[in-house]
């Protein structure tokens, strides 16, 4: 074997051994293992519906996976994604309910607005980076907590229905929520706008001045300011486009998923956003694959448990495993090493 | 995620009943369970259900993530099962475009504000206003009482989970029931952000008893835990709530039971066995919203060995008054379900220490 | 307001800082230690949670508090051990790392709960112990300042002196050189024989250690029960704390007494007629306040450094 | 071969990334010697050496030592083996005093603490003894070079090291600390050490080796005894071709003034005078060269000419084609022409993790020459990186290989080859070659003396004295912060007259010195 084809095989390998793992946790637990993990691998394909249940959730994984993914490829340590997502939420929740608009226009004035909020509010922590050096992984989890808190004040105090019992906001109108791309599913057209996110991040970060002078100034910042590369304008700027993807997921998923605004919990996709990020190595393309590996075992992991006699929390287990073997980059590095040498041998 | 426990009942699967086949009944937990409130309330009652009829049960956690329910009611939907369950404010709408998606399977809605109910949908209320109106009256009743931890100060207590419509439902019944006894008691009030941090629910209490409150009603869930950790450090009383929290703890830890004067218990489980039972026996009338109250069981305070001993007799006396009156509609209580945040919060301040 | 004051002036608020601070306290020492060796421990939150239950569970069946906080601590460095191995061993990245441990402890606490007690919830079945509150001797009757120092549980006064444990290791002793060594600069660690490995390792179970201590405190301490995710966040915080201290003892501690402080003036901010929503975001935005006055005097601090003598 | 103190066999290292760094070497060490081993960047010394010192596998081979064979899985296997290194990049740690980087690993210990008292006394002793003088309690980040090497060779000895490896310890070293470390060597071989030297200057090599192992694209061949061979061979050996060491640099007339630099002072945050009153001026087509001891003010100097004063300008101005750039940032100062050259390549001049692509562009992506508006023209890239390459002849894979896996060499010529890419009036060139082999240097030689030719005027700051004087047409000496001498004809003064005015022995007088300021 050659060893460029070293790391798929590692991948291929690792996954076999979490399986494994997963197999034998399982059968502590389950009276038909071998049937519980089958559908664990294979439900989540076995329907059109659960292929959809798969893609929508893999929607919001990219979004926060690739606002997240931009600022680690900046060096820039930031999680604020989770608050954004729930924040940008808010705003394009009020949006949906009040403003009146066409079709074709109240969605994306609902996510303009969502998205360009949460730029605003990304880039504070970013100028307090850029020109005090505040420690942006502080100043991020503390805005999580914030923006949790002044959200869910609008929510009750300016949003709620109450005529739905709960904590939820009155009805979007008809013409905010975006419509499905996929008949049978509940697949919307968020999926197009995050793909073209990232194609335009791909090409953002490629192909253009300011996606190198962010790819640079994330290298080494001492080199990039050497070389001419205002550094603090970049780190606001790379800040400002994370939030608006960030709050772009939000409020997408705002539209896309829901009828009414109904969050009273941060709903977890910042921290998977760096979950993502890290499988796709902050690259903005492989944040499609990672979102949906994600999507896929998480959702093999909900029929599990609805399917078969093992109790969800068990699963977070089976996930942690599966991470931390799939990351494992030592993990049959002497294998490789191996073919290195034969190889290296043959030519020399 | 979602958790399922199948149950293969004592009968033994080979075995045939009467009826020739098993009840299948499904409960769809629009969250998780171990909140020590109505999902697991209602757990209980699908254990019941395979206790006394013999059903095959199944429990499905559907997690917090709220874009997952649809495609789990609608695929449980197509499912062959008697009987699904469901329950929450969250959940409804869901739940009833499933029924209507679905006219030929029949739902159980056990936990519902909302008056629209369609036809295959078999709706419950609670009044849950009305058990927090006598603990409301508990309360007042014992901060000026002799009891023994109870101090001059008029003050009573509220820990709420979070600053939502399902809490503040008991809070304003509470505040009710407490201005009911005695006009001029203040209610100290705090939302902790939280069903799952146990310890910011002690560190409020703990601020409240420090306060010169003596007596704390909790609906916080996971949270509510750490009021009675709190009434324990401060030798101060406190309320359960949902089931008898009381008599949950008393094994384990009786100094903390017996700070437990009594609880407010919405009676979920026994509500979903008698709503199977009447499916079943083919009167359960579906289309409606019913409202469980005291006298169909629905609510009521926990009555046990603790409440009889702590609170006074004559102070048990007068809340038995009061229970009758509520009962004969004598008194009426605000249902905050669908009140206006800002109208809660005028409540709130009107009783402020 | 009068209320307010009244709460705030009282030595219960003071005492109730150091209460709230124990925990965090705990975990961002633990924070410190990885991070000097050149490793951030985001897994803190699970470590803590996972040892939070273990307390419980042994406790009750052991009948002993200290067996239970033995069990939990160890269960701290086990999980810490096992962190360690797969990002030092097999180089998985540390935040996956973490991000996997935190994951698999809110989970699995739960179904190991469901295991042992069949609930999911709350461990408040179990007949768990709690280590003992402890009054010190003639402090106590010291006016004000007794009422506020003394009567704590016994692991807050050992995370006072766990900053004093932490602040002598790191500077005084071979293994706290190492360690400093090794974050600062690998390389030249490990060209005078200093197993960087080795030392990671060391400084992850120490954190583990640390963690567990906290999350021993959380569940047998400050509560005497374990419930669902009843960290709530403390990990994540003593990450702050931690960075904020930029990454000394000194600072640590400083830092982890700013959040409790805040901590315990949001709660007794609940007696104003303020909307909770927005009390709750209090102790965050006086954090972020708080860098952010720090951040611009040390900016100044070098500028005016950069300018100021005219002559020679 | 036999009775060799140490001697690796057929020994060969792949590196993860797939580098065959060696190839079957053969190496064999005799007790008491100073061995040197030469090559061209990338050869596979520090490789080599690195194996030999545990910190990394051999991936095939084998190390005997006194005939024994070892296996030296981490480096505290090589010093328990009596095996010491100093390498070629510090292994220091900064916020630590020196005694504390002495006795890391190996801490004195008191109850459950270190001995500090103890380790101070140590490190006093092992100065003493070895008579290499430094201050067992000042903080590594405050030390001069110099004073690091010295400790990186008393931390090896103070671990029993018989053997020491030092590589490339001159490179960053001025004549009179080269000379006197050489002394120092000459004392431990006298004591019954044996050393392994590293260099790329071959004067050295000669001057205190006596035998001698050269190493070509990881291969090694049978060791010379220094004295058969002669410079010119031993490059010729290396290379693979003649390297000639003197360039035919023709007369020019000198055009505009470029920069000038005219009574400038700058004080210090203490208080002290970092410059004083310096004044020269840079023209068209011309190489100034300012020599002196590292710690004279040229890091200073060289910090205010590119846009990142650190401290106060008291007095003077600082202007490049008339316009005052001392306030300005090094973006704009960039933009009237100036290219830097910058002396740690690994903090400033490079990003390690980017692709050479990447690294080759930073100084004109946003010129318009590789692609219009906000776009990049990636074939245009490319197609630029390719040729640089190829010009500046930086061995590697390809454009799109990560700068960090280049060795130290070829790091330089991709650092060198962007800055006089982008045409500049003016290059600021600052310890342009340090650590890279002969035939690299005077490549880069070459490429700067070309940069004069077309019209270029070319600050060259270097510790290097062979290359200033050998470039230079006009030639400054600082010490401590002042110009102490000027000449017009460098290449009439020899190394040793220079080294009186760089150690302020000698004084020029100061209308000399004002001479240096043209127009
Ligand atoms: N850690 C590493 N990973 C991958 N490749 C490496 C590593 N270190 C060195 N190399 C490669 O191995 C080869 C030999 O490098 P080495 O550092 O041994 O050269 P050298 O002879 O010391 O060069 P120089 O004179 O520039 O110091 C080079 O091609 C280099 O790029
Ligand atoms: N007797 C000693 N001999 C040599 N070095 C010492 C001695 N005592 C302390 N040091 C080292 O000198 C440095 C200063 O020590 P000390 O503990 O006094 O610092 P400090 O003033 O507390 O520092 P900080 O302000 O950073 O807290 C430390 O790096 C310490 O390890
Ligand atoms: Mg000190
Ligand atoms: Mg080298």
């Amino acid at each position: 074997m050659k060893a460029k084809y070293f790391e798929p095989f590692r991948t291929l390998a690792v996954i076999l051994i979490a399986l494994v793992i997963a197999f034998v946790i399982i059968s502590l637990v389950s009276d038909r293992p071998l049937e519980t993990i089958l559908i664990f691998l294979w439900e989540p394909l076995a329907t059109k519906g659960h292929i959809g249940n798969l893609i929508e959730m893999a929607i919001p994984l990219m979004f926060t996976g690739l606002s997240v993914s931009l600022l680690f490829r900046a060096n820039l340590f930031n999680l604020g994604a989770e608050g954004i997502f729930y924040f940008s939420g808010v705003v394009a929740a009020a949006i949906a309910i009040h403003a009146s608009l066409n079709g074709f226009l109240h969605p994306i004035a609902a996510i303009a607005a969502g998205s360009v909020v949460g730029a605003l509010l990304s880039a504070i922590p970013g100028i307090l980076k850029a020109k005090w050096n505040a420690n942006e992984l502080v100043t991020s989890l503390m805005f999580n907590n914030i923006l949790f808190g002044v959200g869910l004040y609008i929510l009750n105090y300016q949003l709620r229905d109450a005529k739905a019992f709960s904590s939820a906001s009155y009805k979007f109108e008809p013409t905010a929520l975006l419509s499905r791309i996929w008949p049978g599913t509940r697949v919307h057209a968020g999926l197009i706008i995050v793909l073209v996110m990232i194609v335009a991040a791909h090409v953002f970060l490629y192909k253009t001045k300011w996606g190198y002078e962010l790819r640079m100034t994330g290298a080494n910042r001492a080199f990039a300011g050497y070389s001419g590369i205002r550094t603090a304008r970049v780190i606001i700027l790379t800040h400002l486009i994370a939030g608006f993807i960030a709050g772009m997921g939000g409020s997408v998923e705002v539209l896309g998923m829901y009828t009414r605004f109904n969050w009273v919990s941060l709903p977890g996709y910042g921290l998977d956003g760096a979950l993502v990020a890290m499988l796709a190595k902050n690259n903005p393309l492989s944040v499609i694959g990672a979102a949906l590996f994600l999507s896929y075992i998480r959702n093999g992991a909900d029929l599990m448990a609805r399917l078969s006699d093992v109790p969800s929390e068990m699963i977070s287990i089976v996930q942690a495993i599966i991470i931390l073997l799939l990351s494992a980059e030592q993990f049959l590095k002497f294998w490789k090493n191996r073919m290195l040498l034969k190889e290296a041998r043959k030519h020399g | 995620g979602g958790n399922a426990s199948e149950s293969a009942d004592s009968g033994g699967a080979s075995s045939p009943a009467e009826s020739g086949k098993k009840t299948k009944v499904v409960l769809l937990v629009p969250g998780n369970l171990g909140d020590k409130s109505f999902f697991d309330a209602a757990n209980r009652g699908m254990d019941l259900l395979k206790e006394q009829l013999g059903a095959e049960t199944k429990v499905i956690e559907m997690g917090t993530d709220k874009t997952k329910w649809e495609p789990t009611v609608n695929d449980i939907a197509s499912q062959d099962w008697d009987f699904i369950l469901s329950g929450g404010a969250d959940i409804t709408e869901v739940f009833n475009a499933a029924a209507e998606a679905y006219p030929d399977k029949k739902f159980i809605d056990y936990d519902t504000e909302n008056p629209e109910v369609p036809d295959n949908v078999y709706a419950m209320s609670y009044a849950t206003n009305e058990v927090s109106f006598l603990a409301g009256a508990v309360a007042a009743l014992t901060t000026k009482s002799s009891m023994p931890q109870a101090n001059p100060d008029n003050v009573i207590g509220f820990l709420g989970g979070m600053d939502i419509p399902g809490i503040n439902t008991f809070l304003v019944g509470y505040i009710e029931g407490a201005k009911y006894v005695d006009p001029d008691v203040k209610v100290a009030v705090s939302y902790a952000g939280s069903f799952s941090d146990p310890a910011k629910g002690k560190e409020l209490s703990l601020v409240e008893y420090n306060s010169g409150v003596d007596v704390i009603f909790n609906v916080a869930g996971g949270t509510g835990l750490g009021v009675f950790d709190a009434a324990k450090e401060k030798k101060q009383y406190a309320i359960g709530v949902d089931s008898d929290q009381a008599m949950l703890m008393k094994d384990s830890d009786s100094e903390k039971a017996n700070l437990i004067v009594t609880s407010a218990i919405k009676k979920i489980d026994t509500a979903i066995l008698g709503a199977v039972k009447k499916g079943q026996e083919g009167t359960l009338p579906y289309g409606t919203l019913e409202r469980m109250g005291f006298e169909q069981d629905g609510v009521g305070l926990a009555d046990n060995e603790i409440y009889k001993s702590v609170f006074p007799a004559d102070l048990q006396a007068k809340i038995e008054d009061i229970k009758k009156k509520l009962a004969a509609k004598e008194i009426t209580v605000t249902d905050a379900s669908a009140m206006e945040t800002s109208k809660v919060e005028e409540i709130r301040n009107s009783v402020k220490p | 307001m009068d209320s307010l004051w009244s709460v705030i002036w009282s030595t219960d608020f003071a005492f109730s800082i150091l209460r709230v601070t124990t925990p965090i306290l705990f975990a961002a020492l633990g924070a410190l230690i990885s991070n000097r060796a050149g490793i951030i421990n985001i897994g803190l939150e699970g470590i803590m949670l996972v040892a939070a239950l273990t307390g419980v569970v042994t406790s009750a069946y052991t009948h002993s508090a200290w067996v239970g906080l033995l069990c939990a601590v160890l269960s701290g460095v086990m999980i810490a051990g096992i962190l360690a191995f797969f990002t030092l061993q097999f180089k998985t990245h540390i935040i996956l790392g973490g991000i996997a441990i935190n994951m698999f402890a809110s989970g699995g606490t739960v179904f190991f709960l469901y295991l042992l007690s069949g609930d999911k919830g709350a461990s408040s079945s179990l007949q768990s112990k709690v280590l003992p509150n402890v009054d010190i001797p003639l402090l106590k009757d010291v006016p004000v300042l007794g009422p506020i120092l003394s009567g704590h549980n016994v692991l807050t006064y050992a995370s006072i002196a766990a900053v004093f444990a932490v602040y002598y290791m790191m500077k005084r002793t071979p293994l706290g050189l190492r360690i400093r060594s090794v974050g600062e600069n690998p390389h030249a660690a490990q060209s005078v024989g200093v197993s960087v490995v080795r030392t990671q390792y060391t400084a992850l179970l120490l954190s583990g250690l640390l963690a567990g201590l906290g999350g021993a405190y959380m569940s047998m301490g400050y509560l005497s029960l374990f419930t669902r995710d009843m960290t709530a966040g403390r990990g994540w915080i003593a990450i702050a704390a931690e960075s904020m201290g930029r990454s000394t003892t000194v600072g640590t501690t400083l830092t982890s007494f700013l959040f409790g402080a805040a901590n315990a003036l949001a709660n007794a901010l609940t007696v104003l007629k303020i909307p909770s929503e927005l009390i709750a975001t209090f102790p965050y935005a006086a954090t972020v306040i708080g860098l952010l006055v720090y951040a611009i005097g040390e900016s100044r601090k070098r500028k005016k450094a950069a300018v100021k003598p005219n002559e020679g | 071969m036999s009775g060799a103190l140490l001697e690796m066999r057929d020994v060969t290292k792949v590196y993860p990334n797939g580098v065959m760094a060696n190839y079957k070497v053969r190496f064999s060490l005799r007790e008491g010697e100073i061995h040197a081993i030469v090559g061209e960047n990338g050869a596979g010394k520090s490789t080599l050496m690195k194996m030999m010192f545990g910190m990394e596998e051999p991936s095939e081979g084998e190390i005997l030592l006194r005939g024994e064979k070892v296996k030296l899985a981490s480096p505290q296997d090589a010093i328990d083996r009596g095996i010491g290194m100093v390498h070629q990049h510090f292994m220091l740690v900064p916020s630590f005093t020196v005694a504390e980087n002495m006795v890391l690993g190996m801490e004195p210990k008191k109850g459950l603490g270190i001995h500090f008292a103890e380790a101070v006394r140590m490190t006093e002793e092992m100065s003493r003894k070895y008579n290499l003088a430094v201050d067992p309690k000042a903080k590594v980040e405050n030390l001069t070079v110099g004073m690091k090497q010295k400790v990186e060779i008393l931390k090896a000895l103070l671990r029993g090291a018989k053997i020491l490896i030092l590589d490339e310890p001159t490179a960053v070293l001025t004549p009179q600390e080269t000379e006197e470390l050489f002394r120092e060597l000459r004392l431990l071989k006298d004591q019954g050490h044996t050393i392994v030297f590293i260099s790329h200057k071959l004067k050295e090599v000669k001057a205190i080796c006596d035998r001698i192992t050269i190493m070509r694209a990881g291969r090694s061949e049978d060791a010379f005894r220094t004295a058969d061979v002669t410079e010119q061979e031993i490059s010729r050996l290396m290379v693979g071709r003649d390297v000639v060491l003197k360039y035919d640099k023709e007369k020019r007339e000198a055009g505009e003034t470029i920069l000038a630099v005219r009574g400038f002072s700058l004080a210090g945050s203490a208080g002290s005078r970092l410059l004083s009153d310096v004044g020269f001026t840079v023209r068209a087509g011309e190489i100034v060269g300012i020599a002196g001891v590292e710690g004279n003010g040229q890091t200073p100097l060289v910090e205010a000419l590119t846009g990142s004063l650190a401290g106060t300008a008291v007095g003077g101005s600082v202007t490049v084609k008339g316009a005052d750039i001392l306030r300005a940032d090094i973006r704009a100062i960039r933009k009237h022409g100036v290219s830097y050259i910058p002396e740690d390549r690994m903090r400033q001049g490079a990003a390690g993790e980017a692709s050479i692509a990447d690294n080759l562009i930073s100084t004109q992506y946003a010129s318009g020459k590789l692609g219009g508006g906000m776009f990049m023209n990636g074939g245009k890239i490319e197609r630029l990186a390719a040729s640089l390459i190829e010009a500046f002849d930086v061995r590697c894979s390809g454009p799109k290989q990560p700068i960090g896996m280049l060795s130290g060499g070829n790091m330089q010529k991709v650092v060198v080859a962007r800055e006089c890419s982008t045409e500049p009036d003016l290059l600021i060139a600052e310890q342009p070659t340090r650590g890279v082999d002969i035939g690299a240097a005077q490549f880069i030689h070459r490429k700067l003396i070309e940069l004069r030719d077309r019209g270029c005027a070319i600050l060259l700051v270097s510790a290097d004295l062979n290359e200033i004087l050998e470039l230079s047409d006009k030639l400054l000496v600082l010490y401590e912060g002042r110009v102490t001498a000027y000449f017009e004809e460098p290449s009439a003064v020899g190394e040793e007259e220079l080294g009186l005015y760089m150690l302020g022995i000698n004084r020029q007088d100061p209308e000399q010195i004002g001479r240096a300021v043209h127009r």
